[in-house]
This record gives C-alpha cells, structure tokens and sequence, in this order.
C-alpha cells in the first residue's frame, strides 16, 4: 500500500491502467445494458419496467460500495496520514453521490408502475435518501474547511462515524417490514450462496455491476490526477508569489 | 519553590490561512525568567503562545517542555494559558468561575486568596457578566495565579488594566518568576525591567 | 472525577441560568404536545396511535436544534482552550458536556413522557415501553450529536452541515424506539428494539466522546 | 431604506455564513418529514390528515428555537449598542431582524410545503391552502417572536421566559392555519381562517417592532 | 471643518445594581476638545461614556448634546461610540463591516480608506474571526473614523494596538479634534497631552 504513497507512483500507475478501466468499463456496461434491454425477456408480472433494475440495482449496490471505499480511505488516511488516502475518499465522494442519487431516482421511477407511487418512507428507501444526505455531508465538510489538512481529518471522522449506515441499509428490510424487496438476487440456501433470479437475467446484471466498479475506478483516478495536477499549480503559484 | 520547567521551541514556524506567519523561530525559556514575545499586530504573537500551549501545530519545528532536563509527557497540565478572551462565564460569579477552574485544571491556592491578591473580593460574588472591563481581565489573572502551573502564557496580561491592577499583576509575574517559574508573556508594554525579548516579526 | 463532575456541574448551572434548565426541555414538549392536537385536530384515536412516534421525533428534534451550541460558546469565549488545558483529556470533557446536554434534554422528555403520552391519548400498555425506551435511547441524540456539534463548531455554513450530519445517526434511534412502543401497544414483545437501541446508546457512549474530541481537536489548531 | 434593507442584508449573510441560510430551515423540514413518517410507522393515510397540522407545528418551533439568538449575538458583540446609534430608529432594526429571521424560517417553508405535503400523503386539494396560510401566517412567529427574543436578550432564563412568552402568540396562529387547511381538504371554505391569520399577521407587523423596540431599550441601559 | 456639538452633563449619578458609582457628576465637553475620563477599574468609565451615547439612563441629573447653543433633538445621530466589544462580526470581512456601518450609521468617509489610514489594507477582505486583537481594534477604530460624527466616543482605542496602531489612533483623534470635533475617552494611558481629565471615582 505505502509503495503507492508518493503521487509520481500513483500517477505512473493510474495513467497505465485507466486505458483498460475505461475498456472494461465501457465494454461490460454496454453489452450489459444491450442484453438487459433488448435481449431478455419481459418480467411476467413488471413487464418492461423491471430493465429499470439493470440500473437500479448496481447503482444500489455502488452507493454503499463506494461509501465503503471511501471508509478504507478514511481510516488509512486518519491513522497513517496518507494525503493520497485523503484525496481518494475526497474525489469519490462526488461519484458516490451520484450513484446514490441514481438508485433514488431509478427507484422512484421504479415505484410508480410497481407500488404505485413514486415515494413512501419506506425503512430502505429512507435509509437510502439518508445515505445521499451523508454524501453531501461529507462534501459539506470539505467545503467548509479551508486548510486541507484540517479538512481531511474532520471529513475523515465523519466518513467513519457514518459507516453505521450501511449494515443499516443492508438490513432495514429485514428489520422492518417493508414494501421493498429483500434480497433476491442472491441468497443463503442450504449453508451456500446460490442465485434466485434466472441466468438469463443475472448475467447481465452483474456485467453491469462490475462494469460500474470499473467505471468508477475510473472516474476516481481521473479525479484524482485532476487534484494532484490543482495542488501542483496552487504550491507553484505561491511559490512564484513568495518569490 | 515550583518544578523548573523549560521550554525549547527549535526551528517552529508557523501558517494561517495560505500565509506564513513566522519561519525557523527558535526559542527557550528557561525557569526562573520572564520572556517577552514582541512584535506587530498580527505578527503572531498569540500564535506562538497558543503553539506553546498545544492549542495549534507547528507548520514545522519541535516544541518540548522539560522538568531538569528531561522531556515532559503531559505538557498541557503544566502551563496555564491566559488568552486574549478571559475565558469567564458571565452566567456565574467569579468565584464560581475560579472554584470550577480549580476543579478542571487542579490549584494550588485558594479562590478567595486569588480574588483578593487582584482587589476583586468584594466583587466576588457578582455574575461576571456585571463586570468592567478591568474586573474581567484581573478574575482571569487570578485564575491563572490559583492554578499555580509552572509555566505561565499570557496573552497582553495587563490589557484594560488601571494602575493599580497592573501594578499587582506585574507582582504576581515578578514573584513566579522568583520562585522558579516559567513566564512568557506577549505584550506591547514593558512588563518587568530586564524581561528577555523575542521577536516575532 | 471530581473535575469530571465539576464539568457536568457548571454545563447544568449555566443551562439553569441561561434557559431554565431542564424546564426548558419540559416547556419545549409541553408546547408541542399542547400544540400537536389543536393543530391536528382532535382527532384522538388518530393521535394516540402515533404519539410515541411524536415524541420520538420531538426529543430528536429538541437535541439537534440545541446542539450547535454545544461547544459554540465555549469556542467563543475562550473557554474551550482552558477545557483543553484541563487536568482530563478532552475526551471526558466532550462526554461530560454530552452527559449536561442529556440532562437537560432527554432526561426531561423520558420523565415527562408518561404525562406527555397521556394528554397525546396514547393506549396505556405503551407507557412503561415509552419511558424505559427513551430512557435507553435518549442518550444517543446527545452522545452522537456531540460528534457533528464539534464537527461544525465554528464551521461556515454548521448548521446546516449539523443537520445533515447527526440525521443519518438519530433517524434508526427514531424509527427503533417509536416501534417498540407500538410493538407493546400491539401486544408484542419490544425485546429486539432495545437490544438495538441499548447497543446504539453504549456504542455512542465511547463513539461519541472519541471522535467529538478527535473533531474539536481538529478545530482547536 | 438603504439602512433598512442593509440589516436585512447583513443579518442574511450572517444567517448564510453561519447556518446556510434558507438551506438549514429547508433542511430542518425535510428532516422532520423524513423522521415522521418513520416513527409514526408508515400509515399512509393517518399521517395525510395530520401532514398540516406537522408541518405548521414543525414550523412554530423552528421559529421558536432559533429565536433566542436573534438579538442575542448582537448584544454579546456590542453590535447592538451600534444599531442603537443608527440613522434609522430601534424599531426598524427589530422589523429588519423580523424579517431576515422569517426568510430564513418561514419562508423556505412556505415554499417548500407543497413538496412536503407531497411527501406526507397530504390530500391534494389542501396544497394551495397550506402554502397560501403559511405565507400569511408564518411572519407572526418572526414578528411577534421578536418581542418574546428582545424581552429575554440577555437576561437570565431567558430560553424558558421566551418559550412561555411567545407560545400564547402561537398558539391560535399555528391552530387557525391547520384549521384552514383541513376546511379546503374537506371541502369547505377556509375564507374566515386566513381572515383571522390575515389579522394577527398585520398586528403583530405593528406590535412586534414597537414592543421589541421598547424592550431591547429596557435590555440597552 | 464638523459641526461643533458641546456635550454638557450636570448632576449625573449611576447606579448598577444597587451601587451608585458616582453621584452629582457634571461635565462639559466643547468642541475641538479631548476629554479623557479616568478612574480605577470598575469605577464608571464605561458607564459615564454608555451614558453620554444614550445608552443608559442616567439615575439622575440631565445631558444635553448641543450644537451652537442649541439642544438636539436626536444626539444618537451625532455621536459614534467605540466600546470595549469591538462590535465586529467575525463571519463577514472587515470591508463588509465597514460598508454595512456606513449604510446604517451613515458615513463621511469611504470603507476603503478608514482602513487603509489604521494600515489593514492587506486584511480588507478577511473575515474578521481571523483577525488578531489588534487587528480587530483598528477595524473598529476604522469605522469610527468613517461614519466620522461629531463626537466621538472611544473607551480604551488604544488597548491592543502595537506602537504603529497607537499613532495612527492618536494621529486620528488629534485631527478631529483639530478639526472641531469632540472626542471623550475612557482610557488608562494618556492619549494626546493636554487632554483635559475628567476623574469618575
Ligand atoms: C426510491 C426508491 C428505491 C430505493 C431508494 C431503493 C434502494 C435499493 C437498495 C439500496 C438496494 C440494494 C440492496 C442491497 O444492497 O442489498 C436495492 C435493491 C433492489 N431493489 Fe430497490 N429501491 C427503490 C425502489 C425499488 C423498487 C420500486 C423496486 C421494484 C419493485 C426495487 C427492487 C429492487 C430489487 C429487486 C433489488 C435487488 C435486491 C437484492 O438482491 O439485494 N427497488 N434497492
Ligand atoms: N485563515 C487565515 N487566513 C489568513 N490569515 C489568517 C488566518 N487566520 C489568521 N490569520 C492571520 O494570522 C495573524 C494572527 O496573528 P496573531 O493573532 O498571532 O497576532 P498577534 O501577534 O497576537 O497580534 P496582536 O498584537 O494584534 O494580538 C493575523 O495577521 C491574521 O490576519
Ligand atoms: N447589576 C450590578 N450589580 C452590582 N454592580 C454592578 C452591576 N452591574 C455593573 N456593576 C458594577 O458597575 C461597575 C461598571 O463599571 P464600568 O464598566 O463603567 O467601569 P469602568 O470604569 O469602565 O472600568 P474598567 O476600567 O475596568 O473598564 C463595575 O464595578 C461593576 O461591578
Ligand atoms: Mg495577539
Ligand atoms: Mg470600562
């Protein structure tokens, strides 16, 4: 992990594989997407509305990913004081945000042909707007504190003092009766995991979850050689200031 | 006769905002003196007390506090900090403010005695929201005083002080300094005659 | 200890002086429970079967728009400097401020609540549940808000980042605690629920103060 | 009308830089709808025949809690002693304050009301009444706030005196606006109601400048 | 050349709580003056300058503001008054404290250069809370100087202020008063020689 720690490493490393991120990416999203929209069948009960999960799901199942990402970061960042740590969990914010507002939107889209409404305060689906908030939270925090190294720390407690809200929405639909579905995508059957939906479905599905996973590793690294790049022009402008 | 403490700043500097306040400011103070930090507003004076005192990082530098040479552990039970606010809750009467520091931070003189030695007794059992100017700054002084920590940081101690006040306060200083203690003081006036100076801009 | 207590001590004196203290609390949800069914309507039966839900969000309410003051004023005034320089580290003087502000908050409401319960309509069976239950999980609105009070404390734009901040850890105490109260109105066992919210409350207990004073240290510099 | 509109400015920036402004009032309303529904448990139906009711009580104590500050970080920093000496006399700077509290509070509920009402289940036909009674009928918590906040600014106690003075001024507003509100959903004429809010609204535009005025006076010497 | 206003107190006497701290005071403050009031800590001087602003109620006795002989109706609008708070929010910068005092006081003079003459250029456009106690003075000495009434009232302008803020402050004072103006100061120091003395205790 530390090899990593001085930004030239980083930035050698990231510039060979974001070429292949952005491949897989692409490549997996899109035949994904292909297959779920146009090669499976029709849900017998949903009908089409159910393609909206190609969407909904990996963009759920992101949301508390990248949360969780941003979590490692934090705690790498607070107890070894890695500034790389600290812009990683700070850049992935913003995607995690955005994921965590596609799964709201996609599942309020979701909810009208299916529940008949777009919202309900359901445990999960609050749970899942709480998360948003948290999101914003957490960029709040980095706006508001000038000193970055400040910044980093106080966003960095908040991110592990929040984590409670994952295994929350993990399991508020089973601690709650809800209208929301439980998990059905995978199951403990018999002591093992097995798939409950068909394959025919699950395969792209997970096409597509793993091609987010790229893509947003891609979208990470973009951002942060971007940081790397303003923080190199911001200590060269002072510099020439102070000269 | 306090424990001799001393305090060894090497190479501190010092940033707020993108801005540098001072650079490879190096400092020791030893038991036993009075050492005045000097310089313009907004040099970083109150900065480099608050260094001192564990309230701010060093952008760069090492700060140590040792007793007969070695290194303190728990540098912040040994020095009082006397800032540019008082600190005092207006809500309470001085004494209570005084009793509760004694609490927090330990003393070792009595709540009265300090009020008195500052001429604030018969204003003691007043809420300290009542009081002047000079009667806040002298129940902050006695607080300092009560708590009787090795290493005193003042922060313009004498501000909106009469002659009188000042006259005590500059006793009280002059006393700590006799028996041992450890006094850094941030001012713009000379506290006492032969005080060490050290600039900080 | 005894400084502990010192702490604690002057938190409830100047809240005492200040705003009354725990009165404060009792007429914050005297009014809203006064207020609640004349502007419902009242239709009681309506009431009474959402009263703990009320409560609960009444007491999550009460906690948060207090809270940023919590180190506010000791930030201002200078006073947060001397707690640092304090004989205890900074962790047991955020505890110690959590610990005032339940006391004035939380405490006030859990005693109240059976009263309060009463004039909402609720069934009987709930009481015992209601009062027990906020006694458990009160405590969390203020140990866990500790930490998005130092947080924000003499941040631009706190308030609103408070909000955001303390929602995502008052909402499961809410949504818990209001239904083991209707679980025992139902005839139900609420046993899970404080499971949950005792587990909750002693995690924030040693959350709460490590992370608050990691945050005001943060500030402090 | 220069000065005027710059305290209303200033206390504006001030709101925006501390707490966010109109944001924090959004946020703390959505953050009592979000807990609601939850705590009460989701019954759809209960909860849309109260949802006035909430969100005007929600309304009366947001005004109510942040109220104790509105005169009192002025008077802590001297500012207030400056405001005394302006060009325009005391009165103006309660209605100035008066106002920048309401467009903080009030206001960005007013606005947001539809969309809560939207997430309670509220009947539809009650929309254009709630956000219609909330326009009128929120500046009373900010206009006749401003007495209770000028009475206490300083003193001690003044939380609790502040809650006992101003909730009889509430009372009738926050129980007339859902009174309007569950009239249109039932199909009758809320005509008489905004009358009423109309009325007290106006008054207290009177009152709570020339009453916060002379008390803050009392507070000055 | 500012309008000449005479502040004339007679037979004052204040009371605070259930103290009198002084009793059948009079005064009498012409233009083009500088009057300093002193007195140890606590014995009135902030009261006696609250009390000329209008600020407080004298127990007895009457205060008259008057220009050419004759009273005014409204002596709020012809004084500014600088007290021990500096009356600064710290959420919004220095410029923006001046520009919202001169809309709502009025002003003579532009925001800019008030702070330019108390050296805070540099710091026009940082929130105040940043600001050292010296820095935060001269912001508050700045706005006096801007709305730049008749009759100034300043308790302690210099406490705070390095050696180059002191100068500027009395530089500041003394013009005004050269220039008709009426200035009243609590103050522990002598701030222009020849000031006449008014003792409160
Ligand atoms: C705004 C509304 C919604 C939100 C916020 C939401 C949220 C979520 C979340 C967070 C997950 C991931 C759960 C996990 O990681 O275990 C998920 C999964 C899922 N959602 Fe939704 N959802 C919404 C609406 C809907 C609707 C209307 C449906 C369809 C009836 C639906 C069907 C599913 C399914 C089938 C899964 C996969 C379950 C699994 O295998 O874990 N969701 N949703
Ligand atoms: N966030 C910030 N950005 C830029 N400058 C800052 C920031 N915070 C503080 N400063 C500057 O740091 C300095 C603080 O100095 P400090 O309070 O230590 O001064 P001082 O020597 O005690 O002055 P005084 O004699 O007035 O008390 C000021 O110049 C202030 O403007
Ligand atoms: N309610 C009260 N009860 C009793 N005494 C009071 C009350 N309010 C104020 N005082 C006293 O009134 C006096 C206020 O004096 P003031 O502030 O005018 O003093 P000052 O001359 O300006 O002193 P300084 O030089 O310290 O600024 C103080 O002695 C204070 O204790
Ligand atoms: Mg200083
Ligand atoms: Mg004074």
């Amino acid at each position: 992990m530390l090899r990593f720690a001085n930004p030239k490493k980083f930035l050698d490393l990231s510039g060979a594989l974001l070429p292949w991120l952005w491949l897989g990416a692409i490549g997996l999203m899109g035949w994904g997407l292909y297959a779920a929209l146009f090669a499976t069948p029709a849900d017998y009960q949903q009908g089409d509305s159910v393609r909206i999960m190609y969407i909904h799901v990996p963009s759920a199942w992101m949301a508390s990913f990248i949360y969780g990402f941003m979590f490692i970061a934090s705690v790498v960042g607070l107890v070894w004081k890695h500034p790389l740590a600290d812009t990683a969990a700070k850049e992935a914010a913003p995607i995690g945000a955005c994921f965590t507002a596609a799964c709201l939107i996609t599942g309020s889209l979701w909810g009208k042909p299916t529940w008949g409404t777009y919202w309900i305060w359901d445990a999960r689906l609050t749970s899942v707007l709480v998360l948003f908030f948290l999101y914003l939270g957490y960029m709040g925090v980095w706006a508001a504190i000038e000193d970055r190294a400040k910044a980093a720390r106080a966003a960095a407690i908040l991110c592990v003092v929040g984590v409670i809200n994952i295994p929350i929405i993990r399991f508020s639909v089973e601690w709650w009766d809800t209208l929301h579905q439980g998990p059905s995508v995978v199951r403990f059957e018999n002591g093992k995991l097995a798939p409950s939906i068909d394959p025919s479905m699950l395969w792209p599905l997970l096409a597509v979850a793993v091609g987010c996973t790229l893509l947003f590793f891609a979208l990470l690294f973009v951002r942060m050689r971007t940081d790397i790049a303003r923080r190199r022009i911001r200590t060269l402008m002072t510099m020439k200031a102070a000269a | 006769m306090v424990a001799g403490v001393e305090v060894t700043g090497e190479g501190l500097s010092c940033r707020r905002g993108d801005r540098l306040l001072f650079t490879d400011l190096s400092l020791n103070a030893r038991p036993g003196t009075l050492t005045a930090i000097v310089g313009p507003n907004g040099s970083g004076k109150t900065s480099l007390l608050r260094m001192i005192a564990g309230l701010l990082k060093p952008e760069a530098g090492t700060l140590t506090l040792s007793t007969g040479g070695v290194a303190d552990e728990e540098p912040a039970t040994l020095l009082c900090y006397l800032g540019h606010h008082d600190a005092l809750k207006a809500q309470m009467t001085a004494r209570e403010n005084l009793e509760f520091a004694a609490r927090w931070q330990g003393a070792v003189r009595d709540p009265d005695e300090a009020l008195a030695r500052l001429g604030m007794t018969r204003q003691a059992d007043l809420p300290v929201g009542y009081f002047s100017a000079g009667q806040r700054r002298r129940t902050a002084f006695a607080r300092c005083w009560m708590v009787g920590r090795p290493v005193w940081l003042l922060d313009e101690p004498t501000s909106a002080l009469d002659s009188a006040g000042r006259a005590a306060v500059i006793d009280l200083i002059g006393a700590h300094v006799a028996d041992g203690g450890t006094v850094i003081a941030a001012t713009h006036e000379t506290l006492i005659a032969g005080a060490a100076e050290l600039r900080v801009a | 200890m005894s400084a502990f207590l010192a702490l604690v001590r002057r938190d409830l004196l100047l809240s005492f002086r200040i705003g009354g203290g725990p009165f404060l609390g009792l007429a914050f949800f005297l009014t809203v429970t006064a207020m609640l069914p004349l502007g419902v309507g009242a239709k009681l039966n309506l009431l009474g079967e959402a009263a703990a839900g009320f409560l609960w969000v009444a007491a999550a309410l009460a906690s948060l728009l207090s809270l940023d003051r919590l180190f506010q004023a000791d930030a201002e005034d200078g006073s947060l400097d001397q707690l640092a320089l304090g004989a205890l580290p900074l962790e047991f003087a955020v505890l110690a401020k959590a610990i005032a502000h339940w006391l004035t908050t939380g405490l006030p409401l859990t005693l109240a609540a059976p009263v309060l319960a009463l004039m909402l309509n609720m069934p009987e069976a709930g009481y015992a549940t209601l009062t027990l239950s906020l006694l458990i999980g009160s405590p969390v609105f203020s140990l866990a808000g500790a930490i998005g009070a130092a947080l924000t404390a003499g941040l631009r734009r706190g308030g609103l980042l408070l909000s955001l901040l303390v929602l995502p850890l008052f909402v499961p105490v809410v949504v818990f605690g209001a239904g083991a109260v209707s679980a025992a109105i139902n005839g139900f066992e609420p046993g899970a629920a404080f499971l949950f919210l005792g587990a909750v409350s002693l995690f924030s207990l040693v959350l709460g103060p490590v992370a608050g004073a990691a945050a005001l240290r943060i500030h402090l510099s």
